[in-house]
């Protein structure tokens, strides 16, 4: 295929941006009738995505990173010059890929899944602006702008985490959404803060070669690349700033399938990666990844043993496989860190788009509602079961490939963190099995008339699981790591057959295996009863029943008796009783005080004249007396 | 000599009377004493060699002013009430000696440019030439007829029944 | 020997201070007028003793008397206007009962 | 007269004109208080296009003997900062007006003081003698004591008289500045104190660091800076929407221009030695304005309390003593000028349609006014500092600058006030939640949404929140030559 022109990169973000502006300022004046809305911001990305896919097709046969200069955004003669540009590396041309295919397919979807819903123009015109300001993200060269983009998407997060924000709980989740992954946005903006100051420059290139250079070393670039994961923390929904992302899945399902499990919260994952050069020279920063990320993935994977709402298990899933993802960027892979993104992003997806189709049709998200949908909604079933076995990691399918990648990496680097690895992997196979039985398993309960969605729902669900089976083939010859620097190529053979042959593959798939076996047993054959196991583990149940009572420490006592009626409430006090009330009382001390000197003012005209004449007497004795 | 008699005689006329005023507790007799105190100072203007001045004092001071004081005690019919005074005494007392004191001291120990020139006599054509001649007065002149009309017309005005 | 221009000054400080002390103590408004008249005069006789002293010839003293006679003429006719009106409205005079001037 | 001139005084001739044609009605009032604010703004504009971004300097200067035995002139002009202070200002003015074009008591009152009040705030800006700025300075209070007190609401004499009380105490202090500087230069001249280096003064009546003192204290209690600030949500909160409009998006930039233009430009080695102080001021404005912003219950308040937020922002930036600090703080005093001036807008419009102004009484209006929480939700991005607006440019701005400024302990002051943006998502993000999102109540339900003209002015606001937030060459352009030549008395 012919190299893609520099400046057609630009038409990238451009498209949806164009979309957003045209849906949301063109579509009511120009009287464009409101059902077109989907096509326009579909035909956009389409476009987007046709042009990302050239372009990483030109990455894979020259394997280059270019620089695409761009303009002087803000500059100050000597002390600040920000210029937009344009980064293009492997790196940038998948999640382009990604963002664009998904984004894609879940707006397709969505033409299904959200119809007759009102201003669904609002709806297209926030997913157009999203995929901008996520395609914007992963290509820009420059820390700030990246940050600018890094906070739109979140913005847009907000806007349709909100999208009936008539529901209280949705409008309370999107406020939280934004304002947790904000945290996080302190941390980065102070790297970003720090990095500046050491090195005068945004671009991430130029940092990285000073970085390289031992320009910046030591504490400077630990506390850099902490400050960067703690931006990656909050967007990524990492513990401790995991606790918006759950909520969050009171947006519509088509978000929750793009925005928080495909492609924003694997935005942290992302950044990381970027900054990886910064990362390589801080041991602690690497260790503090690692270690968080594993910390993420059990944690989340045991919460999410307990969840009835079936988007609930698929969030705390999504926060789970991001630990993971974190794991492989803390023992110092970005490219498997990334390939486990890439196959995420399908399978996860597509695992939202079945809660949703299953949603469509029952009405509900509760499990303990559901069962027996396999037979009424057979595609939903297949496609979500095919989800399942790739989230868990079930060879051929392509959560296999990335998982074991990260499985034997952690293998090799750290013991302690392989165990908690593999202690995750089991708990994913479990939950999301679980989940399975409860939903397609089981009898259908009277009360639902469930049906298969359209077509329309349906053929970007099939379309994702093809990939989510055929995601992990990409990498069969260990092209796709070697594209982002990791070389180990070897036979596609080798690549899909050959893995079995490490005990490892089988250590894990076995894992994975008794986790789909126990939740066969419990939820669709009832061989041991789940009350039961409630009341044998009743202790260990409640704690991960109550999410480990994170939300009420953040909110009842951290942010609202500590903060909001403590400290808060104290400096209000303050502020009116102190500051306010000294004013006051100044105020009030003159007006009494001449209360009491006014009586001098008796009306009296000759007090008055003998007061004017004590005061000449007191001149004139000064004058002599001075004299 | 004599004008050493006269000075010392009417300054302690001018000052008894004055004095008298305050003390009188009869209103109409502090009115004429007032009188007597207008009379003692046209004499002093007369020792300091102002002729002119001491007539006016007695035809203006004398002639209206007292006799318009006195009118004006009749018509309020304030004199059965005596001359009270307020409770401002004391300090009051002690301010005027004050004064008097400061006063005192600053002309006994300012060295005054005095003229040893023989004063002008008669001193009404000098006056007028001062009060309306070429580089004179003319201009406050005729201020004091629009304030003297400005009081007639003021004075109506409030005295006007309503 | 003719007095000299101290002991007018003085004379006229006197009267001054006589004439402020009724000012200030008399509650009769009649009589607060009459002290005032005192007091102008006692200033009349030290202008009048400077214009003889220091200025013989140009007489500026005596002309400030003039306007100082004139605007005391005015000032009494307009202080007694306001005195009879006074008592007019009030049928008093006594200053201590007529303190609209409090605040 | 120049353009300068013209800018100043006509809206004072349009007042003179209201206030002294008999039987003027509310209609051709209305009229004459629009011209006497558009041309204006049109002529700002035209000359925010001439001024020489190359040059710099003080331009469109103009010169006329005023008191001469005090060496006192008839002297303005314009840089880079006052100028876009200038534009902003007659851009606000012109909105007030539309903002009260249907207010019906004392029409002709209103509109006069209202243009008054501009006149006052652009003679601020454009003075280049310290006696001539002080006097627009003080004339300032006259139109807002009367436009809180006839058309407030609420404890409104008590606000009107706290502020009146509040910017007396300033510019007394500030009075004493003047001329203690006077009594020491011999001239009451900007650009001629700019020449003169007063650290090379040796016999001042006073200490330079103290008549850097007098200045301050005059501008912080317009800034405000705490503990100054209490006049500031009363006020704000009292006023009708114009004058709180005008209060909030130009009268408290007069505070950080006046820093600019005098503490920082004739006192470089006094801001230096008192920086940290300042500093850690700004730190606790952000922090401390932000946190009790958090406990407000009324929407206008609420907003107010944002301001003091915000505007330690400009104070961070201000003595940050860096090229960059300074842009970020006089973007910050345009930016928050715009936002704020949308958000009292739209709590106007808000507290008119629905009589209603505490927080916990409204709720779910989403519904009932779509196109209103689309213009709040925009204010209210622009409050939180979200890029593309113009609240971001400036905050980062000024974290970069403040984060590199050479003053002791800059840096943990900075990470301090980094918590703003915390603060600010969370009271913005609630007063959203509360006012606009939820279940629609149905009290409200026959409340009615934006007008065209309402819509229209509003739009003003978003496009040049959006336009100097996408774009911010558009005014850094002209702002550089100012701040680079005062940026380098610290040596840049």
């Amino acid at each position: 295929m012919n190299s893609m022109p520099e400046m057609l990169t630009w038409i990238i973000p451009a498209l949806p941006l164009a979309a957003f502006l045209m849906l949301l300022l063109l579509m009511r004046p120009l009287k464009i009738k409101s059902n077109l809305n989907g096509y326009v911001s579909i035909a956009a990305t389409a476009m987007s995505f046709f042009f990302s896919t050239w372009l990483l097709v030109n990455i894979v046969q020259t394997a280059e990173t270019k620089f695409i200069p761009g303009f002087s955004w803000l500059s100050l003669e000597g002390a600040i010059d920000i210029q937009v540009g344009l980064i293009v590396d492997s790196l940038t041309a998948i999640m382009l890929v990604v963002v664009t295919l998904i984004s894609l397919l879940v707006q397709i979807y969505s033409l299904g899944y959200m119809h007759g819903s009102k201003s669904l123009n609002r709806y297209f015109a926030f997913i157009s602006l999203f995929t901008m300001a996520m395609l914007g993200l992963v290509m820009a060269d420059n820390l700030l702008i990246m940050f600018m983009f890094w906070e739109i998407v979140g913005l847009c997060s907000y806007q349709l985490i909100g999208f009936w924000f008539h529901r209280p709980p949705a409008a309370r989740a999107a406020r939280k959404a934004f304002f947790i992954t904000r945290i996080g946005d302190f941390g980065f903006l102070a790297a970003i803060l720090l990095i500046f100051n050491a090195t005068g420059t945004f671009n991430i290139s130029e940092v990285h070669s000073l970085a390289a250079s031992g320009v910046i070393a030591g504490t400077t670039i630990t506390w850099a690349c902490l400050g960067i994961f703690m931006g990656a923390m909050g967007k990524s929904a990492q513990f401790p700033l995991h606790t918006w992302l759950p909520d969050a899945m009171e947006g519509p399902t088509p978000v929750s399938a793009l925005i928080h499990a495909a492609t924003m919260v694997a935005a942290g994952v992302f950044l990381v990666g970027r900054m990886y050069p910064l990362f390589e020279h801080s041991e602690a920063a690497l260790t503090t990844v690692a270690v968080i990320g594993a910390i993420t993935a059990l944690f989340a994977g045991t919460i999410a043993l307990a969840m009835n709402d079936i988007k609930k298990v698929l969030a705390y899933s999504t926060i789970s496989q991001l630990g993971f993802m974190m794991i492989a960027l803390g023992l110092g892979s970005v490219a498997i860190a990334i390939f486990h993104l890439f196959t995420h992003a399908f399978f996860k997806a597509l695992l939202f788009m079945g809660a949703g189709s299953v949603n469509h049709s029952t009405g509900t998200f509760d499990m303990r509602k559901m069962g027996g949908l396999a037979r009424p909604m057979p595609w939903t079933c297949a496609t979500f079961v095919i989800g399942s076995l790739s989230l868990a990691g079930i060879w051929p399918m392509a959560g296999f490939f990335s998982k074991e990648e990260i499985l034997l990496s952690a293998f090799n680097n750290h013991p302690l963190l392989f165990v908690l690895a593999i202690i995750a992997a089991f708990l994913t196979a479990l939950y999301i099995f679980r989940a399975v039985f409860m939903t397609f398993g089981g009898q259908v309960q009277s009360r639902f008339k469930p049906h298969e969605s359209g077509k329309v729902m349906v053929i970007p669900m099939s379309l994702l699981a093809i990939l989510a089976i055929s995601a992990g083939y990409f990498n069969a010859t260990g092209g796709f790591l070697k594209l982002l620097g990791d070389d180990h190529t070897h036979s596609w053979i080798y690549g899909i057959f050959g893995v079995l042959g490490h005990p490892l593959a089988w250590a894990s798939l076995l894992i994975a295996g008794s986790g789909i076996f126990l939740a066969y047993a419990i939820y669709q054959r009832r061989w041991i009863s789940s009350r039961k196991i409630a009341r044998r583990f009743g202790f260990f149940y409640t704690i991960v029943f109550h999410k480990y009572w994170i939300d009420e420490l953040y909110e009842k006592y951290l942010g609202n008796k500590l903060l909001n009626s403590g400290l808060f409430n104290l400096f209000n006090k303050f502020d009116s009783k102190v500051v306010d009330g000294t004013v006051d009382d100044v105020a009030r001390l003159n007006l009494n005080s001449s209360k009491i000197l006014r009586l001098v003012q008796n009306g009296n005209l000759q007090t008055y004249a003998m007061a004017f004449m004590i005061g000449v007497a007191a001149l004139a004795l000064m004058v002599i007396l001075v004299n | 000599m004599g004008l050493q008699i006269a000075f010392w005689v009417l300054a302690l006329i001018a000052v008894g009377s004055s004095a008298g005023v305050i003390l009188q507790k009869n209103l109409f007799r502090a009115a004429l004493l007032l009188v007597v105190c207008f009379l003692a100072s046209a004499g002093i203007f007369v020792t300091l060699s102002a002729d002119f001045l001491a007539a006016v004092q007695v035809i203006i001071n004398v002639g209206a002013v007292a006799i318009l004081i006195i009118m004006s005690i009749m018509l309020t019919r304030e004199v059965t009430r005596g001359s009270p005074s307020n409770r401002l005494g004391a300090p009051a007392f002690v301010i005027s000696a004050l004064i008097v004191f400061i006063l005192v001291f600053s002309i006994l120990t300012t060295a005054w440019p005095i003229s040893g020139a023989e004063p002008a006599q008669p001193t009404t054509s000098v006056l007028a030439q001062i009060l309306i001649g070429d580089p004179g007065f003319i201009l406050i002149i005729q201020m004091s007829a629009i304030l003297l009309l400005s009081t007639i017309i003021g004075a109506i005005v409030l005295m006007k029944e309503k | 020997m003719a007095p000299g221009l101290e002991e007018y000054l003085i004379l006229s400080a006197l009267l001054f201070s006589i004439g402020l002390f009724g000012a200030i103590t008399k509650r009769s408004a009649v009589v607060i007028l009459i002290c005032i008249e005192i007091m102008l005069v006692a200033v009349n006789i030290a202008l009048v003793a400077f214009s003889r002293f220091i200025t013989p010839v140009e007489l500026t003293g005596q002309a400030f008397a003039v306007f100082v006679i004139v605007v005391a003429a005015a000032e009494v006719a307009v202080g007694l206007a306001i005195i009879l009106t006074l008592y007019r409205q009030r049928h008093t005079i006594d200053t201590k009962k007529v303190d609209l001037l409090k605040w | 007269m120049g353009i300068l001139s013209i800018i100043i005084f006509l809206p004072v001739a349009g007042a003179i004109l209201i206030a002294l044609i008999p039987g003027l009605n509310a209609r051709l009032t209305r009229y004459i208080a629009m011209l006497s604010t558009i041309v204006p703004f049109s002529l700002s504009l035209y000359l925010f296009g001439k001024y020489d971004r190359v040059l710099g300097g003080f331009q469109f200067e103009e010169f006329a003997s005023w008191i001469p035995a005090i060496n006192a002139n008839y002297h303005i002009g314009v840089d880079g900062l006052s100028l876009t202070l200038i534009v902003l200002t007659t851009l606000l003015a012109f909105i007030s007006i539309l903002v009260s074009w249907k207010l019906n008591f004392r029409v002709r009152a209103f509109f006069a003081w209202l243009l008054v009040l501009q006149a006052s705030i652009i003679g601020v800006f454009a003075s280049l003698d310290l006696l001539l700025f002080f006097i627009f300075w003080e004339i300032e209070v006259i139109p807002m004591y009367f436009l809180i007190a006839t058309w407030g609401s609420g404890r409104k004499e008590y606000s009107a008289m706290k502020y009146v009380l509040y910017t007396l105490f300033g510019s007394a202090f500030m009075m004493a500045g003047i001329l203690a500087l006077y009594l020491t230069t011999g001239t009451f001249s900007i650009p001629e104190l700019y020449q003169t280096n007063l650290g090379e003064i040796a016999s001042g009546i006073l200490p330079l660091a103290a008549i850097f003192f007098l200045f301050i204290i005059g501008f912080a209690v317009k800034l405000p800076i705490f503990p100054l600030h209490t006049w500031l949500p009363d006020a704000h909160t009292d006023a009708p929407t114009a004058a709180s409009i005008m209060l909030a998006g130009a009268l408290i930039k007069m505070g950080g221009y006046g820093i600019f233009r005098v503490c920082l430009g004739l006192f470089p080695e006094s801001a230096q030695e008192f920086a940290p102080l300042f500093l850690a001021l700004a730190a606790v404005n952000i922090v401390y304005g932000g946190a009790i912003t958090l406990r407000q219950t009324d929407i206008k308040r609420l907003i107010a309390y944002s301001s003091v937020s915000h505007m330690g922002f400009v104070l961070l930036g201000l003595f940050a003593l860096n090229a960059v600090g300074l842009l970020g703080a006089s973007l910050q005093l345009i930016s928050h000028g715009l936002i704020t001036g949308l958000l009292f807008a739209t709590a106007g419009i808000l507290m008119h349609n629905t009589h209603e102004r505490h927080i916990r009484k409204l709720g779910g209006l989403a519904r009932q006014m779509p196109v209103l929480a689309g213009i709040f939700f925009i204010g209210s991005i622009g409050a939180m500092g979200v890029p593309g607006t113009s609240g971001f440019i400036a905050e980062i701005n000024v974290f970069l600058g403040a984060f590199s400024s050479k003053a002791d302990a800059a840096r943990v002051f900075t990470l301090i006030s980094l918590t703003g943006i915390l603060l600010a998502a969370a009271y913005m993000l609630t007063a959203l939640l509360k006012v606009f999102f939820g279940s629609p109540k149905e009290t409200f339900n026959h409340v009615h949404d934006v007008t065209r003209l309402e819509k229209l002015y509003c739009a003003i606001f978003i496009l040049g929140i959006f336009a100097i937030g996408l774009y911010p060459k558009i005014i850094t352009e002209i702002l550089q030559p100012a701040i680079i030549a005062l940026a380098s008395l610290w040596g840049g």
